[in-house]
């Protein structure tokens, strides 16, 4: 088989994934410092910085007033430079992009991690972990409930349990967080049986499986606000897609030629499906990483999510464009794997990646 | 020629559910298969003829109203059967049947030889590189390179997914072959090199075909006995020759005369008004509206019974009664 | 040709149509760049007489359909010329185009899709008037119900009010030509127009638009791959093969003693009741038509020819040749030629 | 529309359609009554304005569940004099006037008020009236409660006043010859009995009766005058109750009511209409545009969709509609271009598009007449449903503190409620009563989705 085509394809997807996240970030920088607002408020903040180390420095206490505004102005100008204010925007801009892409996410203006580190780099991966542990968690959870029950479903259409789905199925209308502030009231405010929110105990529990359960004991209530949340339209719209690939015409082939049930489930039904539904996990699995920032707020879940929300409020740029980055990057990985992953899968797919 | 019948179905039904009522696909309907011989089912769309496959091979739409007759497949009544009996005993080896619409009739992600030979590992306990060999002797029987078998579905062109689909009917050697339409969406030429297949494989092999058919000249291509159906009822059946030219029924006359022919320098007439609503079927028989030999007061009130037409000629319709007196 | 300052037609030519070596390439488009071109037509040269029915027989994928939407100018021929009442289509611009398809009407093969279905049987077939702006309401209203009476749709009242899914499939088409005559054209491609239907109303159809032709005067393309309906309802038979027509003549003619191989091998594949059938093998040609993106070189029938000449027909493209009988064959059994 | 009908077979949907219905006429009703900018200024303005509310009071209706009445808040105002509110002048010399205001009230509730204020108003040139005040319960016990010189304006804060609270506690222990083992309210001094159930504050009952307030003014000059305002506050008020600022939730409620449906319904309309232009143009155009549409959606698919929104939110302090126009921004090039871009493909390829070019249709015409009536039903159950997604995402940037600074949501009513706590103290009418609304509109809007999407898109034949 000639394998020059697949290279030669998946090296211009490569390359044009690469251009996306390059103008995706580009993006996010120029729009993160539009209009130059938040260089108005990074000045200040250094000036305030600068002004109050040295007037609490010992060392600078015999200076008279003059002296101390221009020491001040002097190292103020001195950490406009580090900050790189010396330079258009523009420039800026352009020197941020590449640093950015080489994942050279800089310093935070204000945010430091628990070590105590203001790398963006070392503060957003201190967090990745936690909120990929309970998402990934959450989302395999709610994917192979999903896919069982639609298979169940759709195999039992029109019965009163796929009745009872369909009809409960506007409940997943309602966002996870908003059900995840009914679980908080009823199982730590008044049932008082779980945490408010949190990762860990505080103090945390200094033996490992202590510390493990008592993580455990702090995911079940987000994990089971997302599970009430979109358990019924996963596996109704699974239902739904069971229910439409079981009429292909193969189907009907494979069952009228005496193959088993099960066979027919597994390797008609479920087989030629794969790639969607692998699709569909790995896209919300990532999205899941970044977008449930309300939920990991409301569970006061010490992750990517609400660092993005308190990087917002305190305008600190540096994290928000580094996690923007950070996800592009994510993402557009996770594209070019599924099309890898499409390619082998699926024989059509991957005629159409040999002639193309 | 010891007459052993491999399918008998006596009074068949199949009656559909819809938003407008109930639609009597399939009607009652009655005929035989011996080992070896060829019926062909002829019929416009909407007859029923399709239905009946549907019907024998138990492969039932969720909307089923009524479903009911007898089936004799050799000397079971596979109507009476669980389902697990009637996978074992008609799908795996007893009846196997061929789809119309080749186009989607494969499974795109599975090389076609496992998809051959699949029936074999799971139900016949077949190892499956003798398997997969069965599956290349039967893409050669119908013409293929066994070399296709690597190949997925859509690798291939219609007339040999077409191909692939007779190899999959008939690698378990069932007693019997339903072709559903079988070359509908194919070219002239493919069209008559499957049916070239068809009769080798019948006449050197001995096989026993259903052969469901919209075309009156394709029928006569494989049947040795014909069966026009009309309104989900069989309005004729007898031998090729009773059907095509002692013909009894009018409505069989009639679309005989429909068809263009261009060996022969006749003109085609068409049959006036449209095939009945099968859920308003009309009273007594249905092609009367049609008919232009309709004897009023008889044949709009009372549906004609089978009545005899000749050595296993029959047709439904009256004017029969008052031939033979 | 056109006059100047009118902006209006002149029939100036006999034939209606007259295609010169025309050829539709469709490109194959890779990234940023043609990988390569399907040739749905591959170099016709045919004449459409006036008043006659011309027959265009082919399989599937022979760019029947392509040379059928080309006569009309849906499809733009990548060269060649398509002289459509002596003008050549290919250098108009898209309203000189619509001013002139106003002469042509199209039937398409599924009756059940060519009409909107969101739109009454008045309203589809009244939209060619109302696009052109012909009438005012009164007159198309009377048009619209001349038309549908014309294919026998009556009391046009009651069925100009129905949607097309409450009807019967034979009366979709029935509404279909009403709207490929209304705006009183002299040039109908009818394609597949009876493919779809039940065979017992197939010929009820076509009597219909033989009818019509004759009440209006009409010049036909009918578009089929059903030889034996052909016979009775063209004139004249062009049979097309891969992009090319290889036999055109009388109907009559070329059916009763066809000369390319092709068309031989098509007629022999033809299945007709009779219960001798079952006793033989039909003579049938192996194989399939060719990939049009990657067709045979020479004569592109010649992988499946029974009478492939060897060094000629697998090398050179044959020509078409005029036959005394008036019919056109290209094959090099024929040529006689030096 | 003939074939919206349908949707009133099913049962569920005809509950959304009846939801949605009440919450249309709840925001005509609104915008009609109470004009936004009244609404907006009442919701701003500081406790000054909303001074007779009661604080963290429960919705009125809570009564009607409850065995026991809570109390409801009372005034009296000798400004609006009744039978109730008697207020005599009497000349006691020729500089000196005597005013006497009787206030007197039924008070039948079963719990104690929240609260006892009374408020002053008064002219004077040099020397402010004096007054003396006094309480006298059912059973004819006269309390006196203070003696105080008034300004201007001036209030006595008689529940919360620690000197009167410590008198009465004094005057209480004398009586029962028993110190109780807590600081006894005043409120429930003044509305329970003087005897042992006092001592206990699990026990203590109100006792219901005629009560009367007393005050007696001293005046020492001729033009001099008071008025005195006398408020019981309740435990209940209005439907939605009242919030730490005393302010109406029912006000914010109310007016969030069409912000969320012009918020949800606007946002997933012009989405909607944005992708399908973009998907159409796409579409309809093929070759060049198109790649460079698909380019488009790539980045906009690899910019994350929240966290650019709320960066964008919190950096540029904005409004709610130009957090619409964001929203709108951000998702015109989502997935949902890809979905119509593909239905387009295939619709100008369907022989009736074929048809109509044939019979010289032009490009607008095939597009606007052809087109998109062919498109919009497949639309709607799809815009129905993210119209819920929208009226929550508008909700979830308040709870975060993102959202709109003045005008009042559901969503902000949320974040007020957790920001003070009060799922920890109790009151949970605070955040019930709006999640509530909020779920309603949503689930309605999914409901009437879901059945659209049967209607319109019928993927299988139901049987």
């Amino acid at each position: 088989m000639n394998l020059l085509r697949p290279v030669l394809y998946l090296a211009r997807r490569a390359l044009v994934l690469a251009l996306t996240v390059v103008v995706a970030v580009y993006a996010a920088i120029y729009v993160a410092n539009m209009g130059g607002y938040v260089d108005e408020i990074v000045k200040g903040e250094a000036l305030l910085r600068v002004s109050q180390e040295v007037r609490a420095n010992p060392a600078y206490r015999g200076l008279n007033e003059t002296q101390v505004r221009n020491l001040i102005d002097q190292l103020y100008q001195l950490e406009l430079r580090r900050l790189g204010f010396d330079q258009p925007f523009i420039v800026r801009s352009f020197n941020y992009l590449y640093s950015a892409l080489s994942l050279e996410l800089g310093r935070s203006l204000f945010l430091s991690s628990d070590s105590g580190s203001r790398s963006v780099r070392v503060i957003i991966m201190e967090r990745l972990p936690n909120t990929v542990l309970l998402f990934t968690t959450t989302q395999l959870i709610l994917f192979f409930l999903g896919l069982f029950t639609g298979l169940y479903l759709s195999r039992r259409y029109g019965s009163r349990v796929d009745k009872v789905i369909s009809l409960l199925t506007p409940l997943s209308s309602l966002p996870g967080w908003f059900y995840g502030l009914f679980l908080i009231l009823l199982f730590a405010s008044i049932l008082r049986i779980l945490p408010y929110g949190g990762m860990v105990d505080v103090p945390p529990p200094t033996d490992r499986f202590q510390y493990a359960l008592s993580v455990l004991r702090h995911m079940v209530l987000p994990v089971l606000s997302w599970l009430t949340a979109y358990f019924f339209i996963s596996a109704y719209t699974r239902r739904t897609f069971f229910l439409i690939f079981s009429s292909e015409d193969y189907v009907e082939v494979a069952r009228a030629r005496g193959i088993p049930e099960p066979l027919v489930r597994r390797r008609y039904i479920l087989r030629p499906t794969l790639p969607p539904i692998i699709t569909d996990l790995s896209l919300t699995l990532l999205a899941s990483w970044t977008g449930a920032i309300i939920t990991e707020t409301v569970f006061n879940w010490p992750g990517v999510g609400s660092l993005f929300y308190v990087a917002s409020v305190t305008f600190d740029t540096p994290v928000l464009v580094g996690l923007v980055v950070i996800y592009a990057y994510l993402l557009a990985i996770t594209v070019f794997v599924l099309e890898v992953v499409y390619a082998v899968l699926d024989p059509r797919v991957r005629a159409g990646v040999m002639t193309r | 020629m010891v007459n052993s019948k491999v399918l008998e179905v006596r009074n068949l039904l199949l009656h559909y559910s819809t938003v407008r009522g109930v639609v009597k696909a399939v009607d009652g309907i009655n005929f035989e298969v011996s080992k070896g011989e060829t019926l062909a089912i002829v019929g416009e769309s909407g007859s029923g003829k399709s239905s009946t496959a549907l019907a024998i091979m138990r492969i039932l739409p969720r909307n089923v109203a009524a479903y009911g007759g007898e089936v004799w497949f050799k000397d079971l009544d596979i109507m009476k059967i669980d389902e697990e009996e009637f996978r074992r005993k008609v799908r795996v080896e007893g009846i196997s049947m061929v789809f119309q619409g080749a186009m989607n009739s494969l499974n795109p992600v599975i090389r076609i030889e496992d998809q051959v030979a699949e029936p074999l590992i799971v139900n016949m306990k077949f190892k499956r590189d003798e398997a997969v060999s069965e599956a290349h002797e039967a893409l050669k029987l119908v013409g293929l390179d066994p070399a296709i078998g690597r190949r997925y579905a859509h690798e291939l062109s219609g007339g040999m997914k077409q191909r692939v689909l007779i190899a999959m009917s008939l690698v378990a050697k069932p007693s019997i072959i339903i072709l559903d339409e079988p070359t509908s969406a194919l070219d002239v030429i493919t069209q008559a090199n499957i049916m070239n297949l068809l009769k080798r494989l019948k006449e050197e092999l001995g096989f026993t075909y259903l052969f469901i058919t919209h075309d009156l000249g394709l029928a006569s291509e494989l049947a040795d006995r014909v069966a026009v159906m009309y309104a989900g009822k069989i309005v004729e059946i007898g031998s090729c020759e009773d059907v095509y030219i002692h013909t009894k029924h009018p409505y069989t006359k009639m679309l005989l005369d429909s068809v263009p022919t261009l060996r022969e320098d006749k003109h085609p007439a068409f049959i006036p008004g449209a095939p009945p609503d099968l859920v308003k079927p009309p009273t007594g028989c249905s092609f009367h509206p049609r008919c232009p030999f309709i004897v009023r007061g008889k044949c709009d009130v009372e549906t004609p019974p089978m009545l005899y037409a000749g050595e296993g000629h029959n047709a439904s319709c009256w004017l029969l009664e008052k031939e033979s007196g | 040709m056109l006059v100047a300052g009118e902006g209006e037609w002149m029939n100036t030519s006999e034939n209606i149509v007259e295609l010169d070596d025309v050829r539709v390439y469709f490109p194959v488009r890779r990234f940023l760049s043609v990988a390569g071109y399907v040739r749905a037509v591959d170099g016709v040269s045919v004449v459409i007489n006036r008043g006659e029915t011309l027959a265009l027989v082919g399989e599937s994928g022979s760019g029947k359909t392509t040379l059928g939407k080309s006569t009309i100018g849906l499809v733009k021929p990548t060269s060649g010329k398509v002289l459509f009442d002596g003008v050549n289509i290919a250098e108009l611009d898209e309203k000189q185009l619509k001013k002139l398809r106003r002469k042509a009407g199209v039937i398409f093969q599924d009756p059940y899709s060519s009409i909107n279905p969101g739109f009454t049987v008045y309203r589809a077939v009244e939209e060619p008037l109302v696009i052109n702006r012909i009438g005012d309401s009164k007159e198309r209203r009377e048009r619209v119900f001349r038309a549908l009476s014309d294919v026998k749709l009556n009391p046009p009242e009651f069925f100009a009010s129905k949607y097309p899914h409450m009807l019967s499939g034979g009366q979709r088409q029935r509404v279909a030509i009403a709207r490929a005559i209304i705006s009183n054209p002299e040039f109908i491609v009818a394609d597949e127009p009876v493919t779809m239907l039940d065979a017992s109303i197939r010929v009820e159809i076509l009597l219909l638009l033989r009818e019509i032709q004759q009440k209006h005067g009409l010049t036909i393309l009918y578009i089929t791959h059903d030889m034996a309906t052909a016979k009775y309802f063209s004139d004249r038979l062009a049979v097309m093969y891969a992009g090319n027509i290889v036999e055109v003549g009388p109907t009559k003619l070329v059916l009763k003693d066809p000369k390319h191989p092709y068309t031989q091998a098509l007629i022999e594949a033809v299945p007709e009741p009779d219960p001798r059938n079952r006793l033989g093998l039909r003579k049938v040609v192996p194989g399939e038509p060719p990939n049009p993106a990657n067709p045979p070189s020479g004569c592109k029938f010649h992988p499946r020819c029974p009478q492939f000449i060897k060094g000629k027909c697998d090398l050179q493209q044959p020509n078409s040749l005029k036959l005394a009988d008036g019919r056109e064959v290209s094959c090099f059994l024929y040529d006689r030629g030096p | 529309m003939m074939r919206l009908k349908p949707l009133l077979r099913y049962k569920s949907s005809l509950v959304g359609v009846g939801i949605l219905c009440f919450l249309i006429i709840l925001s005509v009703y609104t915008v009609a009554t109470l004009p936004f900018e009244e609404a907006a200024r009442l919701w701003r303005a500081g406790e000054l304005t909303w001074l007779d509310n009661p604080r963290n009071a429960l919705p009125a209706w809570v009564n009607f569940f409850s065995p026991t009445k809570l109390p409801e808040t009372l005034i009296l105002n000798t400004q609006k004099p009744g039978p109730d509110v008697i207020k005599v002048s009497v000349r006691a010399g020729e500089n000196i006037k005597i005013s006497r205001v009787e206030m007197n009230f039924r008070y039948g509730f079963d719990d104690f008020p929240s609260e006892i204020n009374l408020f002053f108003t008064s002219t004077y040139r040099t020397s402010p009236p004096q007054l003396t005040i006094s309480w006298t319960k059912p059973d004819g016990t006269q309390i006196p409660l203070r003696r105080m010189t008034i300004a201007r304006e001036d209030r006595f804060y008689i529940s919360s006043d620690t000197v009167l609270s410590t008198e009465l506690n004094q005057l209480m222990e004398n009586r029962l010859g028993r110190k109780p083992a807590y600081t006894v309210p005043t409120s429930t001094i003044l509305f329970g009995p003087f005897d042992e159930t006092l001592l206990n504050p699990e026990s203590v009952k109100v006792v219901k009766g005629d009560y009367r307030l007393s005050v007696e003014g001293l005046l020492f000059e001729p033009e001099a005058d008071f008025d005195v305002k006398l408020v019981v506050y309740g435990k209940v008020y209005g439907w939605a109750g009242t919030d730490h600022l005393r302010r109406d939730i029912g006000i914010a409620l109310l007016w969030g009511t069409p912000i969320a449906l012009l918020f949800g319904v606007s946002a997933a309309v012009s989405i909607a209409l944005i992708q399908m232009t973009i998907g159409a143009v796409s579409a309809w155009f093929r070759g060049g545009v198109d790649t460079v549409m698909q380019r488009i959606t790539e980045v906009f698919l690899v910019l994350p969709f929240l966290p650019v929104l709320i960066m964008v939110s919190t950096l540029y302090k904005v409004n709610i509609w130009v957090i619409l126009l964001i929203v709108v921004f951000l998702s015109s090039f989502g997935p949902g271009v890809k979905n119509y871009r593909a239905l387009f493909l295939q619709l100008r390829e369907s022989p009736y598009i074929e048809a109509a070019r044939s019979y010289g249709a032009g490009d607008l015409r095939i597009v606007v007449i052809h087109l998109i009536p062919r498109v919009l039903p497949t639309m709607i159950p799809s815009v129905v449903l993210s119209a819920a997604d929208f009226v929550f995402l508008e909700a979830a940037l308040a709870i975060l503190g993102i959202g709109d600074p003045i005008t009042p949501t559901w969503g902000k009513v949320i974040q007020d409620a957790f920001y003070f706590g009060a799922l920890f103290k109790g009151h949970y009418y605070w955040v019930l009563i709006p999640s509530a609304l909020l779920a309603a509109t949503s689930i309605s809007f999914a409901l009437i989705g879901f059945a659209l999407d049967k209607i319109f898109n019928p993927r299988l034949k139901e049987v």
